[in-house]
């Protein structure tokens, strides 16, 4: 629902416009590298996810799912080629990423603290320059999260921690992203509203957005996915459709605790 | 510590003391000041670098140590040793009286309620008849510089052992751990409100002293050059250009940059403080970590270390 | 070879301004000595030569160059740097090395009352400043009768109050005003305020050339125009009336020292020539703190003929006995080294400084009272 | 079996805000009791008033059969209350292993600096952040900041722990690894009162269960009751679990 | 009476003043956190700039101010783009350390280039009053004051009213999470130094009307900006005006009712009190 649309901002509709063709894959990442200060976290990871599906991206602390989806925004700099829309993000910055449509809801959520939630939600749409449209979106966003529509003024460090992961959220979906990422969308939430948040996911996949979901609740990630990438100590050891994976035995077994 | 540190430590030591006997009049003048400012800058390491509160108090400090010195010898005709103490005492009530209300600030907030005190003070003591007013004392001349001299680089050392001791100690990493997050320390047990004001006094303490020392050297005093605010920038330049927050930083930041800037004065003379400026900038974008870092981090990384910098700290 | 005197000065930072006076003074009375061929020290002319720091305005770095001077350099003998504050701490380096200093940059009476032997002053005492004024103030007409007096919170003009106020009070005024004000104030409206509503006839400033300035242009802008105001310093510098242009007009002030012909020196002639080169020299009119810097190197001069040596023990010696005409006026210290000169109140008359008032009455017709500032 | 801890009453507003409204509760000494609500329903706010980082605007909290309301944070400390903070407050300097030698330091400890390092250790490896403790604590991922909030309370030998969402962001491996803890903990004598929004471990953990909604408490029981009663279904878990 | 109501309108028309001088320093210190230290020394530099428009261009100070605000502007940003971005992510102290540094380095520089005198802007009308009964208005401060105001009202539109401005915040506090979402901080940093020089700038033209100029005024304007800035709080330009305004009032009462010495005591003293009272200033919002 608050997905780009062709009028909606900037950089959608070009991206779109310019894939290549609708075999070619929205992101294509291959045999990418990353760590810190010389110290390799990632290795080697390769995958693919296709416009307007749901992957889900799992994997046991540490495994390096937040480097990664650092190293696609461009936070961080990586080895490897990452190809995004057609066109290969490696050279650019955080900036330039996000302009290309690659939106990320990044672990900590990493609000602006003090400024108020509304003046959050608009940074979100930073790039949408102003219109209608905007306001538009934030009174979706407000509907759909009755109780940052009644903090609208409270400044967001003064949230509770599931507010504020809330904002976090409306942020990312405010910016009208081709490609939403988000780091474990559950985190501090009360289980209605992570219910709720599935179903949002689910609506704006129907208008074209294509999401990647770090999620540590392996089962809930996986049962509102297409396909699914599980992560070790910076690789991918498996990967597969969605529903194969809950029910691999391995799976089950480090992950789900069955 | 390492042995070879120490025994490293108490070999500069020694050199330093000895100075008098080989170095020249200018040399012995140049190193009072110099260790002088060096305690300065450790004594503000304390509460700055370690409790990781921006005093611009600090001078307060010095000009209440200075005029406990001054004000003891010409007023109460005492010796100076009492002048010290009475100094040291004034610092000390200080310190707790606004510590108290001052360090309940944070940041920013604190660095400028202490700049104000500063400003205060000077107003004040203009008006202090016991203090000369802004006359001002003169103090009666010692011609004895190697003895300042001496006095200077022992409470130098008695001030970076305190530091040490602070590395080592229940009371250091309670301030350590004040200055990474208050309200964490807090709940933890940290008693942050007495903390706080003890690093504040123990670091009034050391700046007073200084300034009773210089005020019997310099011989003269008034408020202006007592509570001289820039002194205090001068601490935290020093300080920040060493290494705040470890135990030779800001010794090594201040005898550094006395150095520098002892060189330009007489070389380049009316150029000097564009020198200094430019070295100052030039520091900064260089070494943001101070010279501590430099000297761990050099023998490793050699000339990248710089370049290495610019790129970890750029936009 | 040379004889080197050693120097000290603010050439940078906050009190550059002045410091320059002395810097410029020092060389060129060096470069003219020189140019007559030097000082004859038993029977063998020596060339003067001069080793000046810049102190950046710092005492402390000051201090440190005195010694430097003294302990390396091995200058024979010393200038002094300019303000009291300098003064008081330098004096302690030429006493302890027994080197004398002559002065004409600190005026406060405490730098002489230590009882040194190796510090002598050439500005007139600090307590005097406005004596010659309230003198004149007696023989105003209309006569006046209420004074505001005004001082910054420094260590001289605390003390030029402290001397002014038994001089008004002998002198049956009525002091309506007594403030001291904060040094570096750039705001003066409060105090110009209560000046108007107390109608004071005649303000009395002692400051700084920049407070100076801000009060004259204050004033106007609030129209607070008492009958007469006298300034310590500013009123003698071409700076000070260049900054304030028209507005200068009315302005007291006084001086030790003006560049007359009547001032008679061995080297330069007399005042008014000292003034005319200097001004060719350095591009800006020399003031008192000019002349008062040049009388330090005749002194020193002068001195080392009369002992026949540069020996600074003798030096000293032949200073405390000097007794010579300089271009700054009759150099002879007194017992405590300080020299004793009457000050002569000047003012701006049109885009002229006239002497108004010297030590023997009036010289020209002050232009008082002042007019409102609508009203010239 | 006593009573250690007692809220009667507890009010804490925020500019117009009541965020916890009238509450009163009592924990018994070796019990764990979980705290569950919507989101900004005010329980890290009521944990913020125990630990003393905030003031009750009225209200008493009595511990061990002391008034502790008026007394500042780090003498509560002292006397036994520990608790994590749900946005993670480490030493961001410092490393891990020192992150977790202050609570060794201080809290209810004495003695010097290198045995409380020492001790640090044993509870970095309790969490398992042991392989960690030379790194500095901003270099570690969110879960890993986790564990170090319950290292650093647990370094303080508390005898009541207050536990703020440890368990969000690990998977269910890893909670069950932390319910493991937890039980360890209260077999050890410490009572604890947990928050969380993970209902299978509050399920399996708690002894008892209370639930706050817009500040108030809306029930109080056993675990399986309260969950439930319709007013919690609707207010919180949501219809997929009704 | 008169004597109160006159000293209350010099100390509005000072506050004016004041707060045009604080509200780039409390520009680029609540939104850069960079505790410009060199802050009055631009203001001096646009204080020579404008009196080198009027002295050599005949360009009147106040029609001057857009082009001295323009200059100092790309001063800023060409200081930010090319120095200060180089150290953004350094520990906080080193901003104090560097911007320390440029100030010793343009105080001397403008000791090279306009000498250690000083000088006065000074318009035939600047030393103007319009008399209101017993009353004087200063003419040129009256004019500040206005100016004080259009900037005031202009930057709290901009930063609380505009995209660009909510982004310039929003960079302020959270980098990573500003350039997530597309924010582009050398520009936008630049722009922000930039803008806080240009107010310098603009204060440093009205400064000189009102007041003498000389290449050291800088450090102690920076002070007084400090406390100005921080009585008001930094979140929000209309609190560097309030801060400027209670400033200028309290100064203005110190001097008649405790003694023209204690003008700095009571401020800070009041400051000091405020900060005890209201550690965010006294309009600033607690996070
Ligand atoms: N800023 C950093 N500096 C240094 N090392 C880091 C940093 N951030 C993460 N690491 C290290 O990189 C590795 C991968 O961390 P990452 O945060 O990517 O894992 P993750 O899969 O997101 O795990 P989690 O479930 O804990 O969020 C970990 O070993 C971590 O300690
Ligand atoms: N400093 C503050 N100023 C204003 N409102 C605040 C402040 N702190 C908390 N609040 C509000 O108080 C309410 C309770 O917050 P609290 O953090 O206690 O919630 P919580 O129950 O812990 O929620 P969560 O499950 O999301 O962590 C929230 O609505 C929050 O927005
Ligand atoms: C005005 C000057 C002639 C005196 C100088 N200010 C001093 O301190 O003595
Ligand atoms: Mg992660
Ligand atoms: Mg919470």
């Amino acid at each position: 629902m608050i997905g780009r649309k062709p009028n909606a901002g900037l950089g959608g509709s070009d991206a779109e416009a310019k894939a290549p063709s609708n075999a070619a894959p929205l992101l294509k990442v291959s045999s990418l590298g990353a760590g810190y200060g010389g110290m390799p976290v990632l290795r080697e990871v390769s995958l693919e996810v296709d416009k307007a599906e749901i992957v889900a991206l799992v994997g046991s602390n540490g495994a390096g799912k937040t480097t990664l989806l650092r190293a696609l925004s461009r936070v961080i700099g990586s080895t490897g080629t990452i190809e995004f829309a057609g066109r290969d993000l490696s050279p650019m910055t955080p900036d330039e990423a996000f302009g290309a449509g690659l939106v990320q809801v990044p672990e900590g959520r990493q609000l602006f603290d003090r400024m108020t939630v509304e003046d959050n939600l608009l940074m979100g749409a930073y790039r949408r320059g102003a219109g209608r449209a905007i306001g538009r979106d934030l009174e979706r966003i407000y509907g759909l999260f009755p109780r940052l529509g009644e903090r609208r003024r409270q400044l967001a460090g003064s949230l509770s921690g599931g507010e504020q992961q809330m904002c976090a959220m409306a942020r990312g979906l405010m910016a009208a992203p081709v490609l939403l990422m988000i780091d474990e969308m559950s985190l501090g939430l009360a289980p209605v509203v992570v219910e709720q948040l599935m179903e949002v996911l689910a609506a704006i996949r129907k208008d074209g957005v294509t999401i990647l979901l770090v999620e540590q609740d392996v089962h809930l990630a996986l049962s509102g996915a297409d396909r699914g990438y599980v992560m070790e100590t910076g690789r991918i050891v498996h990967h597969g459709a969605a529903k194969d994976l809950i029910d691999d035995p391995e799976v089950r077994r480090a992950y789900l605790g069955l | 510590m390492s042995a070879a540190r120490i025994g490293l430590c108490a070999l500069a030591v020694a050199v330093l003391a000895a100075a008098p006997w080989f170095g020249s009049d200018v040399l012995v003048q140049f190193g009072i000041n110099a260790l002088l400012l060096a305690v300065l800058a450790q004594g503000w390491n304390i509460i700055g670098g370690y409790a990781g509160y921006a005093s611009f108090g600090n001078s307060v400090f010095y000009g209440l140590g200075s005029y406990g010195v001054a004000i003891a010898m010409v007023q109460w005709e005492l010796p100076f040793a009492v002048g010290l103490a009475f100094g040291v005492a004034m610092a000390v009530a200080f310190a707790f009286l606004l510590g108290l209300p001052v360090l309940r600030l944070k940041g920013h907030y604190f660095a400028i309620a202490t700049l104000a005190l500063a400003q205060v003070m000077i107003a004040i003591v203009s008006n202090v008849e016991l203090a000369g007013q802004n006359i001002g004392l003169v103090l009666p001349p010692l011609n004895n510089d190697p003895l300042f001299y001496e006095l200077a680089l022992g409470l130098l050392v008695l001030a970076t052992l305190t530091v040490y001791w602070l590395t080592k100690s229940r009371f250091g990493f309670g301030l350590i751990a004040i200055r990474e997050n208050e309200e964490a320390a807090a709940v933890m047990g940290v008693n942050t409100t007495l903390y706080k004001v003890l690093a504040f006094a123990l670091s009034g303490v050391l700046c007073a002293l200084a300034g009773g020392i210089h005020a019997y050297w310099i011989t003269f005093l008034d408020p202006e050059s007592a509570f001289d605010i820039s002194l205090n920038v001068k601490m935290i330049i020093m300080a920040v250009f060493g290494g705040p927050g470890t135990v030779l930083g800001p010794v090594v930041g201040a005898l550094g940059l006395s150095v520098v800037s002892e060189v330009l004065s007489s070389e380049v003379t009316s150029l000097a403080s564009l020198f200094f400026g430019l070295v100052v900038v030039a520091a900064v974008v260089l070494m943001p970590r101070g010279l501590a870092d430099v000297v761990r981090r050099f023998r490793k990384s050699g000339w990248r270390y710089f370049a290495e910098n610019i790129r970890a700290h750029r936009i | 070879d040379d004889i080197v005197l050693g120097a000290s000065v603010q050439m940078t930072g906050s009190s550059a301004n002045t410091g320059r006076y002395y810097k410029d003074a020092y060389a060129f009375a060096i470069e003219k000595i020189n140019a007559a061929g030097g000082v004859s020290v038993g029977g063998e002319k020596r060339k003067l030569a001069l080793k000046i720091y810049d102190n950046q305005s710092d005492v402390n770095l000051s201090v440190r160059q005195y010694t430097q001077l003294v302990a390396k350099d091995k200058v024979a003998l010393l200038l002094g740097p300019f303000a009291s504050n300098f003064a008081l701490a330098d004096s302690a380096v030429s006493e302890k090395y027994q080197v004398p200093m002559v002065q004409g940059g600190g005026a406060s009476d405490q730098i002489f009352s230590r009882k040194f032997k190796y510090i002598f002053g050439t500005l007139a005492p600090a307590s005097n400043y406005f004596g010659s004024t309230v003198k004149m103030l007696k023989e105003l007409q209309p006569a006046p009768k209420t004074v505001a007096l005004l001082y910054a919170d420094d260590a001289f003009d605390v003390s030029v109050a402290e001397g002014t106020r038994p001089l008004l009070k002998e002198a049956g005024f009525d002091i309506v005003m007594d403030e001291k004000y904060s040094s570096n104030a750039s705001d003066f409206n409060s105090l110009l305020s209560q000046i108007k509503s107390n109608s004071a006839e005649v303000v009395l400033v002692a400051g700084h050339e920049t407070e100076i300035l801000n009060f004259v242009r204050q004033a106007k802008s609030l129209a607070v125009a008492p009958k007469m105001y006298s300034f310590t310093v500013g009123v003698p510098s071409e700076d000070f009336r260049k900054a304030l242009g028209a507005d200068a007009d009315y302005a007291f002030g006084m001086t030790a020292w003006l560049p007359s012909a009547k001032l008679k020196d061995r080297w330069f002639g007399d005042a008014a020539t000292f003034a005319k080169e200097y001004k060719a020299k350095f591009n800006y009119d020399p003031d008192y703190h000019a002349a008062s810097g040049a009388a330090d190197v005749e002194a020193l001069a002068q001195a080392i003929e009369n002992a026949g040596d540069t020996d600074p023990a003798k030096v000293r010696d032949a200073l405390a006995k000097l007794n010579f005409d300089s271009l700054y006026g009759k150099i002879a210290f007194g017992e405590n080294g300080q020299i004793d000169l009457p000050q002569t109140v000047i003012q701006v008359q049109g885009s002229e400084l006239k002497a108004i008032y010297g030590p023997d009455g009036l010289i020209e017709k002050p232009k008082y009272p002042m007019p409102a500032w609508n009203a010239r | 079996m006593s009573t250690i801890l007692e809220i009667s009453h507890a009010t804490r507003r925020f500019a117009g805000l009541v965020a916890v409204n009238d509450v009163s509760f009592t924990l018994e000494e070796g019990e764990i009791l979980g705290i569950i609500g919507p989101n900004g329903a005010g329980k890290t706010t009521l944990i913020s008033l125990i630990s003393g980082t905030l003031m009750p605007s009225s209200g008493d909290i009595v511990f061990e059969g002391q008034s502790v309301a008026g007394l500042p944070a780090y003498r509560r400390a002292r006397l036994g209350i520990g608790r994590t903070f749900q946005i993670m407050r480490p030493f961001p300097g410092l490393s891990v292993l020192d992150n977790v030698a202050v609570g060794a330091l201080f809290g209810r400890n004495e003695g010097s600096l290198a045995e409380a390092r020492e001790r640090a250790r044993g509870h970095l490896d309790f969490v398992g952040l042991g392989r960690f403790a030379s790194q500095r604590a901003d270099e570690l991922g969110g879960p890993g900041r986790k564990r170090l909030e319950l290292a650093k309370a647990l370094a303080m030998r508390p005898k009541l722990l207050l536990c703020d969402e440890v368990m969000a962001g690990l998977n269910h491996v890893e909670i069950d690894e932390v319910i493991g803890v937890i039980r360890k903990l209260r077999d050890s004598g410490i009572s604890i009162l947990v928050i969380e929004h993970v209902i299978k471990a509050i399920k399996s953990l708690s002894d008892r269960l209370l639930v706050l909604h817009h500040g108030v408490k809306i029930a109080d029981g056993a675990p399986d009751a309260v969950l439930a009663d319709r007013a919690v279904i609707e207010a919180y878990l949501g219809k997929r679990r009704a | 009476m008169n004597l109160l109501a006159q000293i209350l309108i010099n100390g509005v028309l000072l506050g004016g003043l004041y707060a045009v001088m604080a509200l780039g320093l409390a520009l680029v210190w609540g939104v850069l956190n960079i505790v410009n230290l060199a802050h009055g020394a631009f203001i001096m530099l646009g204080a020579y700039l404008s009196w080198h428009l009027y002295s050599y261009l005949g360009i009147d100070p106040f029609l001057g101010l857009p082009l001295t605000a323009v200059l100092m502007f790309a001063l800023g940003y060409g200081v930010q783009r090319g120095l200060l971005n180089l150290v953004v992510r350094a520990p906080m102290f080193n901003t104090l350390l560097i911007t320390f540094g440029l100030e010793v380095v343009l105080t001397y520089l403008a000791q090279l280039a306009f000498s250690a005198d000083f000088r006065t802007i000074n318009p035939p009308y600047a030393g103007n009053s319009i008399a209101l009964g017993p009353l004087a208005l200063p003419q040129a401060r009256l004019m500040a004051f206005g100016v004080a105001l259009a900037l005031t009202a202009a930057m709290w539109a901009f930063l609380l009213r505009t995209r660009l401005g909510r982004a310039i915040r929003a960079t302020a506090q959270n980098l990573t999470a500003a350039r997530l979402y597309g924010v582009e901080p050398r520009h936008l940093y630049a722009v922000t130094f930039g803008i806080g020089i240009g107010l310098a700038g603009a204060a440093g033209g009205l400064y000189g009307t009102v007041s003498q100029i000389n290449p050291y005024i800088g450090a102690t304007l920076t002070a007084k900006c400090f406390a100005i800035a921080i009585i008001g709080g930094l979140d929000n330009p209309l609190g560097v005006l309030v801060g400027g305004l209670v400033l200028g009032i309290i100064e203005s009462l110190a001097v008649l009712y405790i003694g023209a010495t204690f003008g700095d005591v009571a401020s800070f003293g009041v400051l000091v009190a405020v900060l005890i009272a209201r550690p965010s200033g006294l309009l600033g919002k607690t996070a």
